[in-house]
């Protein structure tokens, strides 16, 4: 304490001068400093964490491929990939590839790591998936073979994901210790639940890279605070741009905004409740909601409807057509519900959540809409871990969710519709169509691009019709950074929270 | 004295028992599962299976009391076990945290003492006047006004605008201590912010007390000057319930600096408090929450000293 | 006496715990193994300086507060037994009157409330009478009736002594124990209320039992006087014996140290040395004897009893024969 | 009462408005209206809408009816919950003690936010967990207020009163202790509402509130600090009628405190700098150790200026000694007070001097004035025990005395305090000057007070009944120690009393003091022996002294803003007659006497021939 006590009192002797002096603490050249949106709760590769985690992950591991800034899969630990016949993919891994301690990377640690998360009682938020590779073959330290039970054409997606990053066999065990990874930066040293510190990998597998002389991540959970501390200059970079602040980081000349539309808000239902497993009546909710007071309410404009399943726009199996199917209509939402019999509508309740200003803001547009056609809802909105044990259990009528899905491939729909899987709150309850379930397993399958769309557009089809979910809104998802940020880039739609593997080529000053 | 203190303790134990078991069962009772929470970060859809692994990994599978037999030995051993989030111990958490909380409340105190006893003290000897009613306007206007919205306001003067200051964060001592005192400044003026109307308020009220006292006209008529009047007798004697009161609120503040904590990004021990009921990370909020305990009734013992060192009749009584 | 005695007093003490925050204190032996007969009709004084016990006697004979060692009978019946209705039927027949005319009165309530209190908790006088009873009460003790309704900070510090003195008799006691009813009273004032208790013992019949510090004060009112010292009896007789012959060292210091008009009386003053002592601590033997004059290395061995001395008077001093 | 007007129309205006809301017109507070969010003042909204487009005068409206209720509710339920608790702790003591404060301290132990929390997640948010959660918050500072009041009450002679009447527990709790204690929990219970509003608007902002849509402050505080940037008057509006209503909360409550505590109640109100700066007075003449002359002292109240001394005249020689002596109410310790300059501020100096060997002390300024209080003139005050400060030890305020008039060392003073300590006669002046005021006695309390006065050889020692407070055998002693004082330095003493014995012991001359003025003054035997004044004879006549009955005055002396037209004693004067009443008699001399009595040359000749 008596360090405490006399600072404190030089703190107050202090205040009246600090306007002569300046107080900021000097900026390094070449390092940046990121202004993270929470403090991860651990980097633990493998373990679903977060997004914030995610973006340090990405600084410091690296995987089989990864997600260029055009959204499309490069190399990374693996120069090339192929597929040998439709349950056989073959990765040829880099020559020069090495962990950060000093080993290359060999196709043997490519199994280890595999067969690690696919153990017993391993924690990896992809152990699903290992568990659906059937063989690991390494004809040679460079080849790698994977055979997987059923045909598996997202399989190199898989790989471009933050979960599934490669550590070395011979990393540290025990607690506190964090594996070794291959990326472009080192943890220096980090002050617990304020900041982390990155230096560079001398020995990156690319040549030159990474830029940047270090990396500093502080964390701002307050939204207002991270934008206060780009404006102030504490940081250079921030994540998680608050909608509201968008417009006016837009305006000024001395910063910039990256920001591309990749979250998106939906409906789920639990349809064992009354009224709620009829299909009539969950699309006339679709139609009664006017999607555009969602986005100016809860996201300021920063955002755009979403009148159909959530594929973005981009996406090669994008239809125009079919992702306005739930167009606000609030006549046809009317006489869907008389046809449902009930005509004069109905009570039930919503579930949110107070705790994030975007799923309550939503919450609240939708009631007001679904007042509108005759269906009085009362909000629920508890803290986040209750709303999600509830939705696990479906213990709601209606809930609000958000979410993004892991890469732009419809395939990432499986998990929001897909009513064969273990009931979540991510999903719909009690929902089954047993057609959705037969096409998304047919296009996980398909090869063919022409045949995969068609088997998606079909899907998308029946979804309308079913409405195993009601998409509302996208979110935009925005960086901002000072304009001396040169190099990162927002990667759009489903990859945004992917957008720190750029920071290996970023620059500043 | 000594057994004075020694039952005191013996009370005290009792008491954090009661609040340790009280809290032991109501985070147990509140929806949410720490396991399916852990994953399903992100909006991501976590493995039953997995969660089922995790939850007997982490031994929520055991029946309750079995798990509270198991907290109250491992508090016995002086063990409050590890996060359910990352595995790291609560006590390392608890040391690594507290300090902070304790700094930013003591400088909130400080500067609440700084400024509330003067203030206080001309309020009282101006009672009445303009000064009086204006400061005590602005005592309520400080109680009113949020301290997310005076938070937000200090940010855009001090940072935004003015760019005298970082809009917070923080930085060890050791590693900068200009800087970290910097960035202290803020957050002690939003701490400080509610406790100087409460000084304000019983320092004014303290100080009208003992200005009528017989002993203030005793000092008068023993030709004493005004300002030795006012400094050894009166604020003297008035200062005893302005204490009591302040280290009342202080307590209050331990694990209730949330917002401050938020708005000014200092990582004091209220923010993983919080965060620990939102992931419901019960070993967590458990050894945070006995922390705060034992400190709060420390602070009432030690303050019961103060109080006895400050005031002779009490000591001697 | 003791056949006629309305209440009766036999061995009692009272010993509060010690207080205090730090270390327990002593306890604090408040009275001492005092006995005391108070026949029907009859005022007695109690005569004492702060701390010698005389309101504590005064309390534990009106079963206010427990005795912790002897037995107090009133009319022959037990204080310390005894179902609620016989403890509140013993409580209507004794009644106090305090000391402070201003912290005796409650503050929030119209008098006439508070004298009617005892009316209302014993069902005395039907409610409609009430108001009646209320003001003749407070003619009684020389007020109006109009008063009925007034609040006690409308009253000067007589008026209301007069008050509690009718908020005292509205419950028709046997006993009265007045505690100190005069000693915040001006002189003028004092002599008053003396002058009323005096005039309502001859007509109710009144039993009184007198508190204070003053001997002058007790002489005009009451027929025996006791005097106290550290919780003991010192003396105890008729009241015109004590004055004229005060038997012990402490009654003649006590009547000595009495400002007096009478230039003459004051010559013969006796100082005594120093205050007295603690009552947690009292002196071995005689308490007196720390500031006696006439103490010997004797009055330290063992506590002088109570023994006859003159015609009436009880003397507790082993020298009381020398001093003579 | 009429103090409580002001805030207390503030406060009801508040709850009118809201509980108005229906009746009023406004828009439906949750009708949204997206295309016009953020829009600024129209015709349809004054004050603007808010992020959903819904009107912000009707949402700060119909909020205040969420905030309120919570705050009221929550306040009421946890002032009954907690005044019962405190009651039963505080009367029955013992387990009930332990189990309502014990249990409070567990309250305390958990951070108000994580109760909140705990609850919340528990119950789920809405209004009615809120006013559980704040009620749970407020409940032991209602526990403490009304514990540590009734445990006052207890030691109340009007509760033993009650209880020797043989009324119930229940009885005395709801009818006299309940009462008696409403006041400090009627405060707490407008601290907890203001507190409530505050607090209210915390927990929805942290989405442990109020569920939208139904409006509240928090949850307009919480909504408009996202948009801060785009429409900071959605920010201002609720924090605006926050503030408001904490302040005429405040207000109420200071209100509710003054009018409780008769001690800040008084008509006048007293400004407290005065007591420590009193102002300057105009200046005058000089003579003599102390000579009054024509001393008038007058004070504003609501009833116009009374005169609580008025035209009072005496001297005092070296080594001598001077009673004023009168009932309550005489004005003998505002003279004295006037003499030393320790007029109450509301009190001022009408006409007259004070000499102090020649110096007008009523013309000094304060800073001349405070060189000789304490130096060449002394005071010692009646109770000993509240004069001396509790917190110092008794030899460093008998120093701090010594070192305001003469410059030198602490030790010094500290040495010359132990000598001054034996010299009024102290036991063992050492080791009891280290003590503080409360370890001695009362006795020895006056002797420190004594010590104090004579530390710098005062001229003049002026003593405000110093016996009273003290048992005969001490008065005794201290009626000694200051004639020895006195004999030995020589220094006039001016002794108030309304003890006669005390007088004829001490005294030289005696000033008769009645309502104001002087009545009689002379020298003390003969005025004892043969009293000229009827009040005087009175004053001797109920001295319960010798074998005759002690005889009272019937009557009280009037108060100063009540004075009778003539003499001021004639309502209570067996003599009085028409001519008494007629005019204000005027002091004269008889025999070197100073009588104030038309009647007394008739009365002398009555006696004299009878």
């Amino acid at each position: 304490m008596t360090p405490t006590r006399r600072s404190l009192l030089a703190a107050g002797a202090a205040l009246p001068f600090l306007g002569a002096v300046p107080a900021r603490a000097q900026r390094q050249p070449g390092v940046l400093r990121f202004g993270l949106s929470s403090f991860p709760p651990s980097i633990q590769p493998w373990v679903n964490t977060g997004t914030a985690a995610a973006t340090v992950k990405l600084l410091i591991y690296r995987g089989l491929v990864s997600f260029a800034p055009d959204g499309t899969l490069r190399g990374e630990l693996a120069e090339s990939w192929q597929n040998e016949n439709p349950t056989t993919w073959v990765f040829r891994l880099r020559e020069n590839a090495v962990f950060q301690n000093g080993d290359r990377v060999t196709s043997e640690d490519i199994r280890w790591n595999l067969e690690q998360m696919a153990a017993e009682r391993s924690t990896a938020f992809y152990r699903g998936q290992a568990q659906r590779i059937a063989r690991i073959e390494t004809p040679d330290a460079r080849t790698v073979r994977l055979v997987t039970m059923e045909p598996m054409v997202t399989l190199p997606l898989w790989f471009a994901n933050y979960h599934m990053m490669m550590v070395s066999p011979r990393s540290p065990t025990g607690a506190g210790s964090l594996p070794i990874g291959a990326g472009p930066f080192v943890l220096k040293g980090q002050e617990r639940g304020v900041s982390l510190d990155l230096e560079p990998f001398d020995r990156y597998y690319k040549p030159g890279l990474p830029k940047l002389r270090g990396v500093r991540m502080i964390a701002y959970a307050d939204e207002n605070l991270r934008v206060a501390a780009l404006q102030a200059g504490d940081v250079d970079l921030i994540e998680y741009v608050p909608w509201q602040a968008m417009a006016s980081i837009e305006a000024d000349p001395k910063l910039r905004l990256d920001a591309a539309d990749g979250p998106f808000m939906y409906l789920t239902f639990n349809t064992t409740r009354p009224h709620l497993g009829d299909a009539r009546v969950r699309r006339a909710i679709a139609h009664a909601i006017r999607r555009e007071d969602i986005v100016k309410a809860a996201f300021f404009g920063r955002g755009s409807p979403l009148e159909g399943l959530p594929i973005p726009p981009g996406s090669p199996l994008f239809d125009a057509e079919l992702a306005t199917g739930w167009r606000y209509d609030p006549d046809r939402a009317r006489a869907l519900l008389a046809e449902a019999g009930v005509p004069n509508g109905f009570s039930t309740n919503i579930l949110s959540t107070a705790q994030y200003g975007m799923h309550k803001d939503t919450a609240e547009v939708v009631q007001q809409h679904l007042a509108a056609v005759g269906i009085q809802a009362e909000l629920r909105l508890p803290d986040w871990a209750t709303r999600v044990t509830l939705g696990n259990r479906g213990q709601f009528d209606i809930s609000v969710m958000g979410t993004t899905t892991e890469n732009n491939d419809p395939d990432g729909l499986t998990n929001l519709i897909d009513g064969s899987l273990p009931a979540s709150y991510i999903r719909s309850i009690g929902l089954r169509v047993p057609r959705i379930e037969e096409l998304l397993a047919a296009g996980r399958a398909e090869f063919d691009e022409a045949k995969r769309r068609a088997i998606y557009t079909e899907m998308q089809r029946i979804a309308l019709a079913e409405a195993p979910i009601v998409g509302l809104a996208w979110r935009s998802q925005g960086y901002a950074m000072v304009p001396e940020v040169r190099g990162f880039k927002a990667l759009a739609g489903a990859l945004n929270f992917f957008s720190g593997i750029t920071l290996e080529e970023t620059t500043i000053g | 004295m000594l057994v004075w203190t020694v039952r005191r303790i013996l009370v005290s134990l009792v008491l954090i028992w009661i609040v340790a078991t009280v809290i032991f069962t109501v985070i147990h009772l509140v929806p949410g599962d720490p396991a399916e929470l852990l994953l399903s970060s992100g909006g991501m859809a976590p493995d039953p299976a997995a969660v089922a692994e995790l939850r007997e990994r982490l031994g929520l599978d055991r029946p309750f009391l079995e798990q509270y037999g198991a907290f109250l030995s491992g508090l016995l051993r002086g063990d409050l076990g590890a996060s359910m989030i990352d595995e790291y111990p609560v006590i390392d958490e608890v040391l690594l945290r507290l300090p902070r909380t304790l700094e930013l409340i003591a400088a909130g105190a400080i500067l609440a003492v700084l400024i509330g006893i003067p203030v206080g003290t001309q309020a009282a000897l101006r009672r009445g006047t303009v000064f009086d009613r204006a400061t005590s306007a602005t005592a309520a206007l400080l109680l009113a006004v949020p301290i997310f919205v005076v938070g937000t306001l200090l940010v855009l003067v001090f940072a935004q605008w003015l760019r005298w200051m970082p809009a917070g964060g923080y930085v060890p001592l050791a590693q900068d201590p200009w800087q970290h005192l910097t960035l202290l400044t803020m957050p002690a003026l939003a701490v400080a912010k509610g406790l100087v109307a409460v000084v304000f308020r019983m320092t004014r009220a303290a100080v009208l007390d003992s200005l009528s006292r017989d002993f203030v006209r005793t000092a008068r008529a023993k030709g004493l000057s005004p300002s030795r009047i006012l400094v050894h007798h009166v604020v003297r004697n008035a200062i005893i319930p302005v204490l009591t009161v302040l280290a009342l609120h202080m307590g209050t503040l331990l694990g209730g600096t949330v917002l401050v904590e938020y708005v000014f990004n200092w990582p004091g021990m209220s923010t993983p408090l919080l965060k620990a009921v939102e992931a419901r990370d019960y070993p967590m909020v458990v050894g945070i929450v006995l922390t705060i305990s034992v400190l709060f009734v420390a602070l009432n013992l030690v303050m019961d000293l103060v109080y006895a060192a400050l005031d002779p009749r009490i000591r001697h009584a | 006496m003791t056949a006629a005695a309305l209440i009766e007093a036999q061995g009692v003490s009272k010993i509060f715990p010690g207080r205090g925050v730090f270390r327990r204190g002593r306890p604090v032996q408040a009275v001492r193994a005092v006995d005391l007969a108070i026949g029907r009709g009859e005022a007695v004084g109690v005569v004492g300086e702060s701390g010698s016990g005389k309101s504590t006697l005064g309390r534990l004979l009106l079963g206010l507060i427990p005795a912790s060692e002897g037995r107090i009978r009133f009319d022959g019946e037990p204080l310390d037994r005894g179902s609620r209705a016989a403890w509140r039927r013993l409580r209507r027949r004794m009644q106090i009157v305090f000391q402070d005319p201003f912290g005796s009165l409650d503050p929030r309530r119209r008098i006439g409330a508070q004298i009617a209190d005892a009316l209302v908790i014993h069902g005395l006088v039907p409610a409609a009478e009430r108001s009646a009873r209320v003001g003749a009460l407070l003619r009684q003790v020389g007020l109006e009736p109009a008063h009925a309704t007034r609040f006690p900070h409308e009253f000067s510090g007589g008026q209301r002594q007069r008050i509690g003195i009718a908020r005292a008799l509205a419950a028709e006691p046997d006993f009265l124990v007045a505690d100190e009813p005069v000693s915040a009273l001006d002189v003028s004032i004092q002599a008053q209320i003396i002058a009323l208790l005096d005039d309502l013992r001859l007509r109710l019949g009144l039993t009184l039992l007198f508190i204070s510090h003053d001997l002058h004060v007790v002489r005009h009112l009451c027929d025996r006087v006791v005097v106290m010292y550290l919780g003991r009896v010192m003396e105890e007789g008729p009241v015109r014996e004590v004055f004229e012959a005060p038997a012990h060292p402490y009654t003649r210091a006590l009547l000595s140290a009495t400002p007096r008009l009478d230039a003459a009386r004051r010559a013969r003053r006796i100082l005594l040395p120093g205050d007295p002592p603690s009552p947690s601590d009292p002196p071995s033997g005689c308490v007196f004897r720390t500031r006696c004059a006439h103490a010997r290395p004797a009055c330290a061995e063992t506590v002088p009893a109570l023994e006859r001395h003159g015609a009436a008077t009880r003397v507790a001093c082993i020298r009381r024969d020398a001093l003579d | 009462m009429r103090r409580l007007a002001i805030p207390g129309a503030l406060v009801a205006a508040i709850v009118l408005v809201a509980l108005a809301a229906p009746i009023l017109g406004l828009p439906d507070p949750v009708q949204q209206d997206i295309a016009q969010r953020l829009s600024g003042p129209t015709a349809g909204s004054p004050l603007g809408r808010d992020e959903f487009g819904r009107d912000v005068l009707s949402r700060l409206i119909w909020g205040a009816r969420a905030s309120l209720t919570v705050a009221f509710a929550s306040a009421a339920i946890a002032c009954a919950l907690g005044t019962l608790l405190g009651l039963l702790g505080g009367w029955f003591r013992g387990l009930g003690e332990l189990l309502a404060l014990r249990s409070m301290d567990i309250v305390l132990c958990f951070p108000p936010i994580l109760l909140a929390l705990l609850v919340v997640t528990l119950l789920g948010p809405g209004s009615g967990t809120l006013i559980l959660v704040l009620a749970i918050l407020f409940l032991p500072g209602f526990v403490r207020v009304t514990y540590a009041e009734v445990l006052s009450a207890r030691s109340h002679d009007y509760v033993e009163a009650v209880r020797a009447l043989g009324a119930g527990p229940l009885r005395i709790l709801i009818v006299t202790v309940l009462p008696n204690v409403a006041g400090p929990i009627l405060v707490q219970l407008s601290l907890a509402v203001a507190a409530a509003v505050v607090l209210e608007s915390g927990l929805s902002f942290l989405g442990l509130g109020v569920v939208p849509p139904e409006p509240s402050w928090g949850l307009m505080i919480r909504g408009a600090r996202a948009t801060m940037a785009q429409a900071p008057l959605l920010l201002l509006w609720p924090c605006a009628v926050l503030t408001f209503t904490i302040l005429a909360m405040n207000l109420l409550c200071d209100a509710l405190r003054d009018w409780v505590d008769p001690r800040t109640a008084s008509a006048v109100r007293l400004r407290a700098i005065d007591r420590v700066l009193p102002g300057l007075l105009p200046p005058a003449r000089a003579d003599a150790v102390l000579q009054v002359d024509r001393l008038t002292v007058e004070i504003d109240t609501p009833a116009g200026v009374i005169r609580p001394v008025d035209d009072v005249s005496f001297a005092v020689r070296a080594g001598e000694t001077v009673a004023i002596v009168g009932e309550s109410g005489s004005g003998k310790s505002l003279t004295a007070a006037s003499v030393m300059g320790l007029l109450p501020p509301a009190a001022r100096i009408a006409q007259g001097a004070a000499l102090l060997d020649g110096t007008d002390l009523l013309r000094l300024d304060e800073a001349a004035l405070r060189r000789l209080r304490g130096g060449a003139m002394a005071m010692v005050f009646q109770d000993p025990m509240s004069s001396l400060n509790p917190v110092h030890r008794t030899g460093d305020q008998v120093a701090e005395a010594i070192l305001a008039h003469r410059p030198m060392p602490r030790a010094a003073a500290r040495r010359e305090a132990v000598g001054l300590f034996r010299r009024v006669g102290i036991a063992d002046p050492e080791r009891r000057a280290n003590a503080f005021p409360h370890e001695m006695s009362g006795g020895m309390r006056q002797r420190v007070m004594i010590a104090m006065a004579i530390a710098n050889n005062p001229r003049l020692l002026i003593a405000d009944e110093p016996t009273t407070a003290l048992d005969v055998t001490v008065q005794a002693q201290i009626l000694d120690l200051l004639a020895d004082l006195r004999r030995e330095t020589g220094m006039a003493l001016v002794f108030i009393t309304h003890n006669l014995g005390v007088v004829a012991e001490i005294a030289d001359r005696v000033v008769v003091m009645y309502a104001g003025q002087v009545v009689e003054q002379g020298e003390t035997e003969a005025v004892f022996a043969r009293p000229l004044h009827p009040y005087t004879r009175a004053l001797l006549a109920a001295v319960p002294e010798g074998d005759e009955k002690p005889a009272g005055i019937p009557g009280v002396v009037p108060p100063p803003h009540a004075l009778p037209p003539g003499c001021r004693f004639a309502p209570r004067c067996p003599h009085a007659a028409p001519a008494c009443e007629a005019a204000a008699p005027s002091l004269e001399s008889y025999d070197g006497r100073l009588v104030r009595c038309v009647r007394v040359a008739a009365w002398l000749r009555e006696t004299a021939s009878a």
